[in-house]
This record gives C-alpha cells, structure tokens and sequence, in this order.
C-alpha cells in the first residue's frame, strides 16, 4: 500500500515506470482504467475515428436486449447546466445483430468489449448473457439493471434488492466461469449500498457506478417537458459529487467488512483525468467516460496519459496503488493547507 | 476521409443580417475533402463552461489554400449566443468534416436549390459543385425576414434563376419557399431539388419535388448532443428499401437524406411499427461502417 | 384554467395587470412567489443590503433547532460543476436566540417569515415549532425533515416515511391553526412520492421539495474529502433537472388523486426567471432561491419581475393559473418547433 | 457604508510577476470609503459559466476620482484561471467593498505591516492610512519565490524600514518573515502589528507580536463561496471578550481578526467546546447589524 500523503515523501517518477495496468477482479486485467461508458460510444465503429478502440481499457456496448428496440421518440436529449439529459430509451438491433455483426468488427479491431445487457425481465437479462459466452474480444458483462422491470410494474430493477439479486443472479448463471459480471446501480436509491449488497450476494464480480440521475426539464416556450418521454437521465460533470459519492460509500462498506469486496467502475461526469482520479481515490479501479464523449471524443487517450503523468508526480508506482486512497487517514488530521503566496 | 477534430482559432466573426459568420482557421478540416451538406461540430467555452454539448453548422465555405473553414450561425440559445461573444484570436474545438452531404453523383444535375433561413448556408458550394458537373441551378430562397434572408447576392452571381421569399415581404416575394418553387422547377426542367431549412419546409418541398417528378434531397435539422454517431439523439424515422422504417442518426446517416424516404409526420411520435422493430439498427443497409 | 398554449391564442398584457400573489395554502397567499430558501440568506440581515426583505414573498430562515449548534468544521463548501458542496451542519443559535433577536428585527423590516425547524428527535422538532405561534411576521413552518434522526441511527427523516410521518404530525399538533406547516423533503430516496405520501397524511399544508442531493468531491492534490464533514450536500443550478422532476412527479401523484393535494414550493438550481417557471409549470405555487443568492444577492427582485414580463408576454393574467401547466396535454400530441430561418 | 453590486468593466488587466493586476471600472464601490483590509467579491464568467461562486480579493487600490478599484490575483483554481484570460472591456460582477478592515482607531500607530505573496495587495493602502493619522509604518514582505513577492517598490517608497524575504533567496533574504519581525517592531517600537497571507504565518506573527507587546491584526483567508455573509462556510473559531468560542464568519466578522482571539491550532476542526455551544450565534458581540 502506498503512503498516504505520496507527495509529500517521495520523488516523483518516470511516467514510463507506471503500471497502469487496471486489475478489475481474478479474471480480468485491463491495460489501462480508461473505458468507455454505455451508450455513449455507440458500437464502437464512430468512437474509433477519434480513439483507437485497442488503446482503451475496454468499450463497453450501448445495452443490448434479446430483441431490437426502437427507443423513445425525439426530443431525445436536452442539456443542462453541466450536464445532458436522455431518454433514447434502449434503441438497439438486439444481440443477434450484436454477436454477427458488431463482435466480430470490434475484435478484429483490437477492441476489449464489456457488453452491457439488460431485459424488461429476469430471464430476458440470461437470455441475453448466454449468447456472450466465447464470443471473441468480450471480456466481460455488465448487467444494467438500471433499467425498468415489467414484472414489477416498471421498477427499475436496481431500486429493489431483490430484483437486482435475481437479475445478476440469473446473469451469472449463464455467463459462464471466464466473463465476469458487473452490476450497473442507479444512484436513486435512498441507500445505495443495500443495492450492491444484493448484487454481490448475488455473485456479481464488480459494480459500476454510477448510471444516470432521474431528472427532467421544462420547455418553457412550449410549457411542455422538454423530452418526449418526459423524465430523462441526468449525466454529465453535473452528477460527478452524486457518482463520487456513491462510490466512496460502497468502497467504505466494503472496506469495513460489511459488504463483500469486488473491484468498482467509476462513472459520472468524468471528463479530465483529475475527475478519473477522483474516483479512483473514492475506490474504483477502472473508469467509464460518458457524456464527455459527446463534447470530445479523442478524451480518453488525454485522460490515460494524463492519468500515468499525475500518478508519476505523486510517485505512485502503479495505478492499483491509488485505488482508495481517500479512505486512508492521514498520521495527523491537519489537512494540508495551499500556501497563497 | 474522416473527421478531424481541431482547436481552432476564430479568424474572423463577424455580423450578417441577423446572422453571424464565423471563419475559423482549420487547415486539416479545410483539406479533408469537404462537400456541400457537410457539417462541423463546435464545442464552445473551456474547461468552466456549463454548456458541454456540440453545436451542429452546415459549413457555408471551405478554403483548403487559406486553411479556413466558414459558417453561418443564429443566436437561438445559450451556446450560440456565447459563441456571438467570442473574438478573434479566442478557440473553438471543431469537427468536421461530418455527415453524409447532397448527394451529387448520377450525371449533371438540374438542381432546384430551396434555402430557409440560414439553411441557405450550403448553397453557394451546392451550387458551385452543380454547376462543376455540367448541371444548372436555380435557387428558392426564403426567410421570416429580409435580415434572415442568407446568400441572395452569391445565389444571383451563379444563377439568372433566383427566387427571394419572405414571410413578411420585407424582402422578395412576400410568402413561403413553396411559392415559387414549382415555377423554379419548370424554369430549368428539374432533375433535383436539394433543401436545408424547418423541417414543414423540407417535407412541403418534398411534395413538391416529387409532384414535379424531381427527386428530393434534403439536409434534416434535428437536435444533436455529439454530432459524430456517438449518443443516438439525433435520429429520424427513414423508410429504407427495403421497405423497413429505422430511426437513422442524422449526424451520420444525415443529415441529408432523400425527402421521400423520411417519414415527416411521424417525427418526434414512435409510430407503432418501430416499436421493438425487428429490423431495428442504427445504420441504414449498406452503411455499417462510418469509417 | 388558462389555455393550453396560451402563447396561441391570446395577446400579450400589461405586466402592471398581471396577479403575482402565491396561494400556498388556505391560511397563506404571498404577495410573490420567489422566497429565499434555508440557509442560504442568514437570518435576513445580510440579504436585506441587496434585497430589502418586505419585497421578497417570503423569507426562509436557516433551519433552526431548540439549542445552539456549530455545525461542522471547515472545508465546508467546495464547488462543483455549475453546483456547490456544502455541509455547515446546520450551526445556529438556537430558537431562543431566533424568537429573541431575530424575529423582531425581521418584523420591523416588513418581511414574511417562514421559519425553517429542525430537530435530532421527533420531540425536539416540536419544542421548536411550539414556541412559533404568534410570533411577529412568522407566516408559517418550515420542517426540515431532511435531516438526521439520532433515533434512527442517523439515517434521515425524510428517507423514512414513518419518521417522516412522526415529524410533521409532531410539528402540526403544536403548530397552531394558525400556521402553516410544510414539510421539507430530500430527493435521496428511491420514492419521493412515498415521503410526500406520509408527509401529507400527518396533515403538511405543503411540501417543500428539495432539499441537497447527496455527494461529495475529493482534493485530488491532497487525496483527502474536500469536505471536513466527508459528504455534503449538492446545490445549484446542477442538481435543477432532480428538483424539477421531483416536484413535477408529486404534483402528478396529487392530479392523479392518489396524493392528496397541497400546494408546493419549488426549490433546486434556481437562478432566473426562466428556471423559476420551469417549477411553477411542473407544480410549484412558489420558489425559493438558494445556492443562487451566493452568486447574485440582487437576485430575488430580478426573477419576481422577469416572471411577471414573461407571465404577461404568455397573456397569463395570474402567477396561480401557471401552475402545473406542463401536466396539460396539448390538443393534438404534436409539439410546436423552432423555425430556424 | 453598504457594499455596492456592479457589473464592472475590466479597464486593465497585466501581469505583475506571477500575479495579475485587474483593474475595474466600478465608481460606486471606488467611492463607498473603501478601507484598508476591505476586500471584493467577484463573480466570473457569465450565464453559462459553470462556476458560480464568488471569488474574494483584497482590495489594492480604490481611486474614487477615477472611479476604479484595482486587485492583484493569483491563478489558483479554475475561477481565477478563467479571470487571468478576460481582456479589457470584458464585465465581472463586482460587489465591493466587504468585510471589517484593518483597525486604524486608538491614536497613531508604529505599525509593522506583514505581507506574504499577494498578502501584500493591501498594504500600501495600509501604509498611507497610518501615516495619514500621524503614525509609523515598517514593512516585513515575503514569498516563495522572488515573482511571488509584491508590494515592495511601493513599501519603499513609503518607509526606509522595508524587509525582504523569500523561501528560496531569489529575492531578499532566504527565509520566512517571521525572520526579520522582531527586528521590524523594534526598529519602530511597534505598537501594531497588521498582517495578511496564509494561517501559519498569520499565527506566528501575532506569537511574535504579543512577545513584543503589540497589537497583531491578522487577515485571515477562509474558503468562501459567497463573500456577502449568506453562506456560513467561511467560519473560524474565535474567542470573544467573554471568552466564549464561536465560529464567526470571515466574510463578515473578518477578514481581519485580533490574531490573539483566533484559535489557530483549532481551525479546520471542531473543537469540543464548540460543539453544540450554547453561546453560539453567528455574530461577535456587539456586531448584530451588517447594513
Ligand atoms: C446538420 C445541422 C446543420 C445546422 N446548420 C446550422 C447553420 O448553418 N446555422 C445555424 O445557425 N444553425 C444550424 N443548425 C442549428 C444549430 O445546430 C442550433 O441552432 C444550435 O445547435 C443551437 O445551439 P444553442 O446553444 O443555441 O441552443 P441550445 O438549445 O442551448 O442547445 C442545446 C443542445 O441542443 C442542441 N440543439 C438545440 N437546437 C438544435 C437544433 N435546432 N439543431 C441541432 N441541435 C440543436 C445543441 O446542439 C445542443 O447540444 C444546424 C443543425 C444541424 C443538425
Ligand atoms: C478576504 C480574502 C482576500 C483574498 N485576497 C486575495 C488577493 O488579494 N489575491 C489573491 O490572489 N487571492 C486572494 N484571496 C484568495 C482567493 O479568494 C482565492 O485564491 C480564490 O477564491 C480561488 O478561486 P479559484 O477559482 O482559483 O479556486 P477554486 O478552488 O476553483 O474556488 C472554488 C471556490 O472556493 C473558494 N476558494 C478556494 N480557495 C479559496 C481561498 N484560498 N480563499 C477564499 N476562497 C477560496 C472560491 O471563492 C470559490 O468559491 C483572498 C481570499 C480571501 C478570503
Ligand atoms: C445518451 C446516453 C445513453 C446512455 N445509454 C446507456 C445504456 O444504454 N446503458 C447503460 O447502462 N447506461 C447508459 N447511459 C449511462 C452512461 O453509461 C453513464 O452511466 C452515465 O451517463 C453517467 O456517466 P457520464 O456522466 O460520464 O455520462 C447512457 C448515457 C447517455 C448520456
Ligand atoms: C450553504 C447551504 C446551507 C443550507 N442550509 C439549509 C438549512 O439549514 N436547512 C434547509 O432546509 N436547507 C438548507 N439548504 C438547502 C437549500 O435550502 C435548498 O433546499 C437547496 O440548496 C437547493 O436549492 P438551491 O440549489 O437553489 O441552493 C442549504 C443549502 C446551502 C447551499
Ligand atoms: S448527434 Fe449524437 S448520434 Fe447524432
Ligand atoms: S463566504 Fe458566505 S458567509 Fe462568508
């Protein structure tokens, strides 16, 4: 484990000394932390004109359904102060046009794939999962179970512990012993860490944190609800204090034994590596760019090497290093204090 | 030839009408090929602006001698009106070129060229592509008022066949693009009406075109967070041919698409067909790869 | 009720002619809709250099308890993207202090008081509303319920909808006939209509929606919270899309009927006119401005008179018919766009 | 005297060794008896900006004749990195001046005036304020680094006393200011002592000062969002007359406090006598009324 105040004891170091190397559990090691967030990087095809696919930690997939989805109807978006609202609503050609189509070119591409997948049903999200297995260049799962449960008229899974213990559940039932599977929580819960404690009940291998924030706004010319599906998820640098937060506290529970420990996705907001590394100190070991996509789609190779460079200047030898690190207390509480002059 | 994504620098910013224009030094989008119905993608403000998203504008002109990339721009809401503010010397991020432009090919065109607003943007370089390829032009433009009317004076310089409309007379005719349009068609015998404005006007002319046995190109305006195919919040019910309607991103797909293939009543529904369409994608056939 | 698209149809009027008063309950109309909102206007004396207070609808005070508190150390407060982080834990001087020193001044400068409460037990949030009956230019109670229950290991009132219940049917019984008592909610909880649900069952008059989301930042130069108190609550203009979901979905639950309805008053990002509608439209009989006032303390009378222009360009003869006009469906389904030329 | 809100315009605005010097036109707060200590708070950047905060500064200079007021600023954090890129004829909201200055009552002083790095902004202001009334000035000015140091042309034409010193000996003396204090105060047989830079220095110069037997009047600088009283986060632990802690507000309460009525060693904490206090109100005694 590193010092806790690294600055303040050690050189830094060559940024080519660094290990960026992304442990994200016993079967999954990524090159770097940086991954793309959900439906924010389409299929992976636009994303590479500005960011070679193999040089990100991994891409992970709009969500994928057993069957094609046509989404919501426009307006589909509106920004925020800060931040975006969405309600494109799932639209996706489903998982047999995923596994014909779209694996085989990302592969070929170099492109490590988390597949995100959900279901309006327990068994759709296996129906799903089952189709992953061996499937070239997916690393992983992730299940979004953010998303509402037919059978529980129209929850969100996430907002129940048990339907997001039956979700994951039913995920890694399929999934096989080679592909992990992370659980994706909605922050809109009145307690988040009761929802990652079912799903790590529930064999989830990591959790990713956060999805979008409910949120909605107002035309007001027309004084009607700025999207056609009215509510929308709020995302963007606007949420990040919501999505740092959510993730500092499981990291807590888990670093105080009370929840069962699993290595955490970082997202919300991000949109410079001093944001990558304020999740990373919060306790999650890979990072996920979103909504900073859509304003700057070369970010994630600025936010890798930016990220080797600080952790460098705080001589902090690899990135697994840094991994919680705000939970560390520091030998006396006097926090350190900028000098103005 | 892909995108390129630049921070460019504002060469000059200066008022037309009731418009601005916008010439940013862009050397690597100003060579990359850049045709009519393009599209550049502007992030504006820096790292403490609360506006995150791309602006969408057609690119009026590209200069790859002078390395300049130009364009026509309204003050609607917060980010145009912040980039109005900006000075020369000041940054913009771009890309461009982006989207799928007017299409061209097919023999020489007798091309109608029907601009609302500052949707007469892509004219001039339309008109100048046409009229390269043997075809001939004429133009129908339009606006709510003469301070909104964009490109009379280059229309006239490339074409005898200009028709000027305003809604409230101030300039031209007073009335609406449809007006003259069938007259515009009959003058040069119309092959192809190409036509960037509102989306009523884009599906009037549509009408129009294919009463008159004129195909129908035209550049949609939807609201777009990325511009590059990235978030799906772009996307217009299109019949393909196979019969099948997908919601196509208009960033990618678009924005100009053939007027008779979009289904212009249904935007902004989710008409009963596409609900858990089958042959849902989001690439139309035969366009998987944006690359 | 005033039109659907009341732009449509009607010429705009004189500003002069329109009715701005705020009807927030039987026993309470406003001569405006725009209050301050808790803790972010003192007690008054500070604001009333740049708003002179008899002009404002309403002043809220800091939340008050039946003891003095000091709150929590310092960093407390760091920005965010288009937000703040705050946790002053709700330092004051107590309620006697209040009635003493403060209510007097406040009378003898014209302005309308709501006063915020709050208390660690059920029984400390009515010692404090008990003393409040009858007090110069109090015009009703705010109950912050939206703060820790020690009975309850922590977790807040307002996450509870038996807590909840047991606050505001505390604060009602003393509160007199008198005084209104609207309950104060926060949006951390999975179902906000649940929480509105108890609050209005114990007899709120009104509900007040929202208090901060919680979140937290990381100095990643330190490595350590950027607040002394770890999480805080976020603010401004960043957190308006949750507050204006929030009202909108309660004020839906009360057309629906399955609420009973009460009026409310909109609070969350609130920084012009524009906003301020956007809440009347979604439900709110009344605003409050927060975080803004840090910004701009001229503020309040800026947004009372934009609303008034853009009430009258909308040909909208009273503030009261706005509300909740966004939950009107238009004739036909299809919504009015821009025309770019 | 109320402080004024205007939305300024940026006269000048340049480099001054590391720091920025921004002068404003503002003739409302240039003419409210502006006092030395007196501080601004600024609001950067405008509608689509995503800070929001205020920022603080000491107030340099206010010229009532030329109705500007002038501050001197580092780039810290994204506010005022954003600041240092405005130009002239840009607008900053300003609102001018808060907070308690630096008391000058109770017959001339022989006043040592303690700067460190852009702490030293008020002083010349100080400086002139004591000679007016008759007193003494000396200066103790220090910094990290020889760009860092500000003020002390100006220190030296207003006093022969003038100590210089830097962490890193690129200017004056290698060393901290607590260095030449002492012989500072004898030089003038201080009887105050004022200083403004960061808390450990401002505590070990009211250590050196009552050693002495002189006054020491410290401008403290707590994180503030607001500047105007509102907010509650700018809070010390200061103990009053009856020696009961409170957490007062810099804004308001201060900037500048009794440096031997601040508990240095207990700020950022919160100290078990603090806690749930039942003297506890917002306000110093006697201080009930801000307007
Ligand atoms: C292909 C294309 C070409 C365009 N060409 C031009 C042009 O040449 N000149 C011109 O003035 N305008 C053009 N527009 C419209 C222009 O993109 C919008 O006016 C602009 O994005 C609005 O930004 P704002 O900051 O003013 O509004 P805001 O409402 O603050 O924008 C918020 C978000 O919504 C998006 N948005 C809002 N309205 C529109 C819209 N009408 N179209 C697309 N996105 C929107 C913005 O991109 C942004 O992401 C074009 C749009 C498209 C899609
Ligand atoms: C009374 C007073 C006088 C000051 N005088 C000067 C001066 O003359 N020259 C100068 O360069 N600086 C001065 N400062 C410090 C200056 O206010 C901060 O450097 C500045 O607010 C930081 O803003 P930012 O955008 O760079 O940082 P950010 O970290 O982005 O600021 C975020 C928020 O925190 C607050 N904040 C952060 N750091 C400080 C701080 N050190 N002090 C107060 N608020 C802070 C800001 O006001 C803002 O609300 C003074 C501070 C105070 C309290
Ligand atoms: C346009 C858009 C589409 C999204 N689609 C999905 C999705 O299909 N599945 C999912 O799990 N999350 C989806 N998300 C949520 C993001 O993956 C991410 O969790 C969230 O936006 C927060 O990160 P950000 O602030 O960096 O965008 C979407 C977000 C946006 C903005
Ligand atoms: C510094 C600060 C202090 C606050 N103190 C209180 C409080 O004492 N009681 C309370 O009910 N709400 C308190 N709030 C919450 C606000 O009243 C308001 O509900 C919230 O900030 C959302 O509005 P805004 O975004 O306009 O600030 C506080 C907010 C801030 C920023
Ligand atoms: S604007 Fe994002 S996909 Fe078209
Ligand atoms: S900075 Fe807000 S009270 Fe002092």
């Amino acid at each position: 484990m590193s010092p806790r105040h690294p600055t303040a004891h050690r050189d830094p170091i060559d940024p080519a000394d660094i290990d960026m190397s992304a442990p994200l559990g016993a079967r999954l090691t990524l090159p770097n932390p940086v991954l793309t967030a959900s439906g924010c990087a389409g299929y992976g095809r636009e994303l590479h004109r500005f960011t070679p696919l193999h040089e990100l930690g991994a891409l992970t997939t709009k969500t994928v359904m057993p069957y094609a989805r046509s989404g919501r109807a426009t307006p589909r978006m509106t920004e925020t102060p800060s931040g975006m609202l969405n309600s494109i609503g799932l639209q996706g050609s489903g998982i047999d046009h995923l596994v014909t189509d779209e694996l085989p070119w990302l592969a070929e591409h170099g492109a490590r794939v988390l597949v995100s997948i959900a279901g309006e049903r327990t068994e759709e999200f296996a129906e799903t999962a089952v189709r992953l297995a061996g499937q070239p260049g997916v690393v992983g799962i992730e299940a979004n179970i953010s998303c509402p449960n037919v059978a529980d008229r129209g929850l969100v899974f996430a907002c129940d512990p048990d339907a997001s213990f039956a979700a994951v559940r039913a995920v890694k039932a399929v999934a096989g012993p080679d592909l992990p599977v992370y659980a994706k929580l909605t922050p809109d819960v009145t307690r988040i860490t009761d929802i990652a404690a079912a799903c790590t009940e529930a064999g989830a291998d990591g959790l990713s944190m956060i999805n979008t924030v409910l949120g909605m706004a107002i035309d007001t010319h027309t004084f009607r609800p700025s999207l056609a599906g009215v509510t929308g998820g709020l995302s963007g640098p606007a949420i990040r204090p919501v999505a740092v937060r959510c993730v500092y506290q499981v990291y807590a529970a888990m670093r105080s034994g009370t929840l069962r420990p699993v290595p955490l996705l970082g997202m919300g907001g991000i949109a410079s590596a001093r944001d990558a590394l304020e999740f990373i100190l919060a306790g999650a070991s890979g990072i996920a760019l979103g909504t900073a996509l859509f304003r700057d789609p070369s970010l994630p190779l600025k936010v890798r090497d930016d990220l080797r460079e600080t952790l460098a200047r705080h001589a902090i030898r690899s990135l697994a290093d840094a991994v919680g690190l705000a939970h560390h207390q520091p030998e006396d509480d006097s926090r350190p204090r900028r000098t103005p002059a | 030839m892909p995108p390129t994504q630049t921070a460019a620098v504002i060469r000059r910013i200066e008022p037309v009408g009731a418009y601005h224009r916008l010439t940013l030094d862009a050397p690597a989008a100003a060579s990359a090929n850049v045709r009519p119905g393009h599209f550049g993608a502007l992030a504006i403000g820096g790292p403490t602006s609360a506006t995150l998203l791309r602006r969408a504008f057609s690119i009026h002109r590209a200069d790859p001698t002078a390395g300049t990339v130009e364009f026509i721009f309204a003050e609607h809401g917060a980010g145009t009106r912040a980039l109005a503010r900006h000075h020369p010397g000041d940054t913009v991020d771009l890309i461009a070129p982006l989207g799928t432009p007017f299409p061209l090919d097919g023999g020489p065109q007798r091309a109608v060229l029907v601009g609302g607003g500052y949707g007469s943007a892509p004219m001039a370089i339309l008109a100048e592509a046409v009229l390269a390829r043997g075809g001939q032009v004429a133009f129908v433009l339009g606006a709510a008022t003469a301070d909104r009317l964009f490109g009379v004076a280059e229309a006239r310089a490339l074409s005898p066949h200009v028709h000027v409309v305003t809604d409230d007379g101030s300039a031209g005719e007073r009335g609406q693009v449809t007006g003259p349009l069938p007259a515009a068609m009959a003058a040069i015998d119309a092959t192809d009406v190409h036509s960037c404005g509102p989306m009523p006007m884009l599906k009037a002319v549509t009408t129009l075109a294919a009463a008159a046995g004129a195909r129908s190109h035209t550049a949609v305006e939807e609201a777009m967070a990325c511009g590059t195919g990235l978030c799906m919040s772009c996307v217009l019910p299109v019949t393909g041919p196979d019969g099948v309607t997908r919601f196509l991103r208009s960033c990618t797909s678009g924005p100009v698409f053939d007027g008779t293939t979009v289904r212009w009543d249904d935007t902004g529904t989710l008409p009963a067909d596409l609900e858990g369409a089958a042959a849902m994608t989001p690439y139309a056939p035969k366009e998987t790869d944006p690359a």
